[in-house]
């Protein structure tokens, strides 16, 4: 049985609108991560947030499978961080919300922010923190549940490249170690590879127009530099040359990059 | 010291007044000071009143035991449907309801004033005021609302304003304005003022308590037309706003208004002058249809 | 926290000075006789009464606080909770919010003499009149409040499946802070009046003493309670700002992240 | 937009059934002889009331809502210029937002004699009681929303070295609306109170067939002349419901983005 | 005489507290463009807001020539549009401000929507907008009013690789072709070296480590296939590793990636 299925889905955000997801249907099966790609305004967003029940199909259906559903946790695409509540108060915020205030739920608490790099601001505002710091207190919350599966959207873009490469591994560590599973948004196709072991490609139009799976044995950043990693990007790259081409995008001067 | 020969009974009666501690009232504090309710076997609360507090309604709600309240207002009670209401103790046997004016503009008469030119401050919702508009119609004096204090009128020689003959020409005087003023009571409408009713079911359960109560009143105000002096002391602690020189000058004035000039007791009423008034505001249209008047009041 | 209350302190001086001035305008208007003593007492007149007259004033100013606390302290309770109840309830917003206006454009003054008449004299009505005066502005800011939480923050407590109570204690009370206490300000400076109204017709306090001297031309006197009245008004604000503010300890109410 | 009209209007239909069914137990209750009708008039007998003195009912009312216009309508011009004018000059709030909560807490009758002698009998003394005592929630809420614009935007503006017109007109204004519509809705209903107290003191309208109602007993006359202030608000509070939604053209003044 | 001229730059945001930027020296030429290059929190931001004069400096000081003082524009780490005004609106917000609305700017600002690829969303409010297109309004907004120089806080971190790069090309042709001078804050490396002529790579501790002058010919997304590109990426990458060795910082399993 798969972990996510959806099936024929559509969505338009009012009556005479153009779809922003027409007739979409995949499966995920269990412990498969899965990251959706696309460029700006495709609609990574919103197919996340009917995954998550945060929108209504207008057609078709999702269904998540029970053990699953009981265990989500969702990283906005901004850090959605309440002004009011320290950096600590707001990764604590989730555990009040469900009741599980426990000493073990704090313990892990400290330790994701310490994890996150973020030990000397426990007790900052979100005002006093930098972009990537607060993004980073956002992950901390999705993550102190210990969710089943976690969905992310876009959660790394506003870290540098040494920073989010470590989140990349620590996502991958915490996969491994506690089963966890993620639907991964994101605008780098070299993230999606290293991060997915399938990607859904989503084009303007408001369907998906291929993804694969991938199988890499072990994921490190030295992965990267493999030729293998580098012809799976390629790969994608090009899809994502084509797509735009046949959408014939009113953007002047796009250079093309030679796959 | 010696217990009165009826004890006074736990819970303490209320007698509602609809206004502040003044010489209108003191004859029903002398009674506290001079011990007339003790010695008849009472325990009675004076309870002051403000502007507009509805003592009568507050009599027919059970909230007090006993209110202070207009000889007409206990008649529009009665137009309008409260029949357990009886008056026990008309304090005023003439109105003290007067217009005052300035002494400078010469009026000899209240029917020069309503027909004069000028400024007349009054509540024209009261029985008097619909009576006079009545009896002097067409007014050309412009009416505007009164509100107490005699500020307006103080301020602008053309201002004329209703009064109690015992207070506000006396706060003018002080002023030192000069002032002339007319009693309602000489345009034929003369309600007894400052009256104490009482519910008549009160009357049937506890005839006693309500004798002694009268009892108590009349031996109050007998003393208070005698001697205020003390009287006035006690309630000038409760009413600061009053100078005592006030205080004095009012108890003065109003003697010959509660005085019956005959052989009757003080507070006294007769069926006679409550049916003149209950004709009256029948004339006016302040009560909608005749009101059998010799169940509203009992001297006893 | 303590720095931040004592610069307000310092910052409230800006407003002694501004009140030194006006008094000595207002000394001198009476002093030259443009406006008639009898209407409007000097300052100095009115300081004399009311320091002659001061265990009665005390008395009364303290009864008329009592009354006040009373109402005000109701009225927060149960516009707050009230506000909430509509919040989550839009059917009985719609069916009652239109009588709580109702009930506010009631004058106060032509339903206190039925107060009276179900409260009997005194404070009870006192306390009722200060309640009914109090509660919409109250009511209306903390349903505002509530109406304006910001949906991205709803939307995020949804995800852990909140009960009402935690929507509410943890998001949307916090969100509706500003707006509470805007309300409970307003509402202060009601609640005298309504207490004061009250005291006019059901007596005591501080409206009793204004009512009778009011009659008695002792403009002074009248001015005295006023006075007292509205320095009622300004502690109360004072004491809603300091209690805010050690409630609030600096955190960012405002949404500025 | 008309469609949201629409919505709101049906929404309205809920609180006309809970009127049927309160006059309806109101009714009831004063048949039984619950409460006595000299206390408490049923409203068929207030109806039958109204419509027997409908001619002075209607030049009342009409009356005293032209008054509230006068004072409603300054006290949201000047209520959001104090509060513009306040938020600029800190100084100027510091200064004098003290002595408009004490002008707030002064109980209008008691400086009845001043206003009277100020404005004169009639309109003006009405005008200007319902604008004293509707100013502070507008002025109160506008400051608060003033103020709790948020830093972030104002730091964009501030990049393009606006004029404080510009500031406030393009930037301010907008972020205070929901908080300035909340304080107009309470000075509504305050307007109304306050012209009626006016009206006690000056005369006319709604207030002065109150208070002759009240002196000679006649309960169902007041209840008469409080339903019609009472319509006259809730009218009020609708045509600014109205005037807001065409105003604001569903753009999201709630912070959203 | 330099464009921007930093001279011993301090900045703490409160007085007990650590400096974010300290004792910082450099001189930009005109007509040069600087990256601003570092990890997450380091103080990126808060250099750009003290450059635009957001923030006051603790210590030294900053001049910036006053020709380019008087034509200087931001664009925000986040969108920061006004959620009442439309896409369109937020774009005209600057020349309504500066009185400068007339049809060519008017036109300038259909343009620029245009060459964003937001024709279709002129008349749409922020909320109902992608991440990522909100931050091309954004932009769209700081480059309306003609601008000598403009300062951009990671504006391409929520966009789409392929968006990113028409994106870079855009600012380019931008620079040549109006004389348009930026500093541009990102974090990422090939990003930086692809746009700056200069890069400052900042630190934790406060203090920039290294910058040097980058001298291609000519620019475009053919470049970053070339070694010497690849080069450059390479030092700047050794130069961060070296930083953070330096700096030991506590993020577990921190994977290198060899250069
Ligand atoms: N208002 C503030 N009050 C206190 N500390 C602040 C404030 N603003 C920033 N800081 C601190 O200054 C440091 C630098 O922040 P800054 O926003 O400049 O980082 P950055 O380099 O832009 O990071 P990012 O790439 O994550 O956006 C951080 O440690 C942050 O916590
Ligand atoms: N609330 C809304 N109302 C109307 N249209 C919307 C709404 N939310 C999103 N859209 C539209 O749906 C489309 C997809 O938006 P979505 O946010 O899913 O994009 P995205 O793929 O996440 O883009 P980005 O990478 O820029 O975040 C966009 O064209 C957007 O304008
Ligand atoms: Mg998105
Ligand atoms: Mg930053």
């Amino acid at each position: 049985m798969s972990a996510i299925d959806v099936n024929q889905l559509g969505k338009r955000f009012s009556a005479g609108a153009r779809a922003v997801i027409e007739d979409l249907s995949f499966q995920v099966s269990p412990d498969e991560t899965l990251c959706l790609l696309g460029p700006s305004g495709c609609g990574k967003t919103t197919l996340l947030r009917l995954l998550m029940g945060l929108e209504q199909p207008t057609s078709g259906s999702i269904r998540i499978a029970p053990e699953l559903a009981q265990h989500m946790s969702y990283v906005f695409q901004e850090p959605r961080l309440v002004p009011w509540r320290t950096c600590l108060e707001n990764v604590l915020l989730p555990l009040q919300l469900l009741g599980r205030k426990n000493p073990a739920a704090n313990t892990r608490a400290h330790d994701l922010l310490h994890q996150l790099g973020l030990d000397e601001r426990l007790h900052h505002f979100p005002g006093e923190l930098s972009g990537g710091m607060q993004m980073r207190v956002a992950l901390a919350r999705a993550l102190v549940t210990e969710p089943r599966i976690v969905l992310l959207d876009e959660p790394f873009a506003a870290l540098d490249e040494r920073t989010r490469f470590r989140m990349q591994d620590l996502l991958l560590e915490l996969k491994s170690r506690l089963q966890l599973q993620y639907v991964f948004v994101t605008h780098s196709i070299a993230e999606a590879v290293y991060l997915g072991d399938r990607i859904l490609l989503l084009d303007r139009t408001g369907s998906a127009r291929d993804w694969r799976a991938i199988d890499f044995q072990e994921r490190d950043q030295l992965l990267k530099l493999t030729p293998a990693f580098n012809a799976v990007v390629q790969v994608y790259s090009q899809l994502f040359s084509d797509m735009e081409r046949a959408e014939a995008l009113h953007v002047p001067r796009a250079t093309e990059v030679r796959a | 010291s010696t217990e009165p020969a009826n004890k006074p009974s736990g819970k303490p009666l209320t007698l509602a007044l609809n206004w502040k501690a003044e010489p209108q009232f003191g004859g029903f504090y002398a009674a506290q000071v001079q011990g007339h309710y003790a010695a008849n076997g009472l325990n009675v609360n004076i309870v002051e009143g403000g502007s507009g507090t509805p003592t009568i309604q507050m009599l027919l709600a059970g909230k007090v035991d006993y209110a202070i309240v207009s000889a007409d207002e206990a008649v529009i009670a009665l137009g309008r449907g409260a029949s357990d209401i009886v008056a026990l103790f008309a304090t005023y046997q003439t109105n003290p309801q007067g217009i005052m004016t300035h002494a400078a503009r010469g009026f000899a008469s209240l029917e020069q004033v309503m027909r004069g030119d000028g400024v007349l401050l009054w509540q024209s919702g009261l029985p008097y005021a619909q009576y006079l508009r009545k009896k002097y119609a067409p007014l050309t004096v412009v009416t505007a609302p009164y509100l107490g204090g005699i500020g307006n009128f103080q301020n602008d020689p053309k201002v004329s304003q209703q009064c109690f003959v015992t207070s506000e020409p006396l706060t003018a005087a002080a002023a030192g304005v000069k002032v002339k003023t007319f009693l309602v009571a000489d345009s034929g409408y003369n309600p007894y003022t400052s009256v104490m009713v009482t519910r008549r079911q009160r009357l049937d359960i506890a005839p006693d308590e309500v004798k002694a109560m009268v009892a108590a009143v009349r031996g109050g105000w007998n003393d208070y037309l005698a001697d205020p002096t003390a009287t006035n002391a006690a309630m000038q602690a409760l009413n600061k706003a009053m100078s005592a020189e006030t205080f004095a000058a009012s108890a003065q004035a109003q003697r010959e208004l509660i005085k019956t000039g005959s052989t009757a007791q003080v507070g006294e009423m007769s069926l006679a002058r409550w049916q003149t008034l209950a004709d009256q505001l029948l004339e006016i249209k302040v009560i909608q249809k005749p009101v059998a008047v010799d169940g509203l009041f009992v001297n006893l | 926290m303590n720095n931040r209350i004592k610069t307000w302190l310092v910052d409230k001086y800006l407003a002694w000075i501004f009140l030194a001035l006006l008094l000595s305008v207002w000394e001198w208007v009476v002093a030259q006789q443009w406006v008639a003593s009898y209407l409007l007492p000097s300052p100095t007149q009115i300081f004399h009464t009311t320091v002659e007259l001061w265990p009665e004033i005390q008395a009364a100013t303290l009864s008329t606080a009592h009354s006040i606390a009373w109402g005000l302290g109701l009225s927060i309770v149960s516009g707050v909770a009230l506000a909430l109840l509509f919040f989550a309830i839009p059917l009985a917003r719609r069916a009652i919010l239109p009588f709580c206006i109702f009930f506010q454009t009631v004058p106060i003054i032509s339903i206190a003499p039925l107060l009276v008449i179900w409260f009997g004299f005194g404070q009870p009505t006192v306390q009722a009149s200060a309640f009914i005066v109090s509660l919409f502005p109250i009511l209306a800011n903390t349903l505002t409040g509530l109406q304006e939480t910001d949906p991205h923050l709803k939307e995020l407590f949804r995800l852990y499946r909140p009960s009402p109570w935690q929507l509410i204690f943890k998001l949307q009370i916090p969100s509706a802070i500003p707006y509470i206490l805007t309300g409970i300000k307003i509402s202060a400076g009601l609640a005298v009046i309504g207490a004061i109204v009250g005291e006019f017709i059901a007596g005591g306090g501080l409206g009793s003493l204004i009512d009778a001297a009011r009659t008695q031309q002792r403009v002074d006197l009248v001015f005295s309670g006023v006075v007292m009245s509205s320095v009622l008004a300004l502690l109360l604000v004072f004491i809603i700002e300091v209690v805010s503010r050690v409630l609030l300890r600096g955190r960012p109410y405002l949404r500025k992240s």
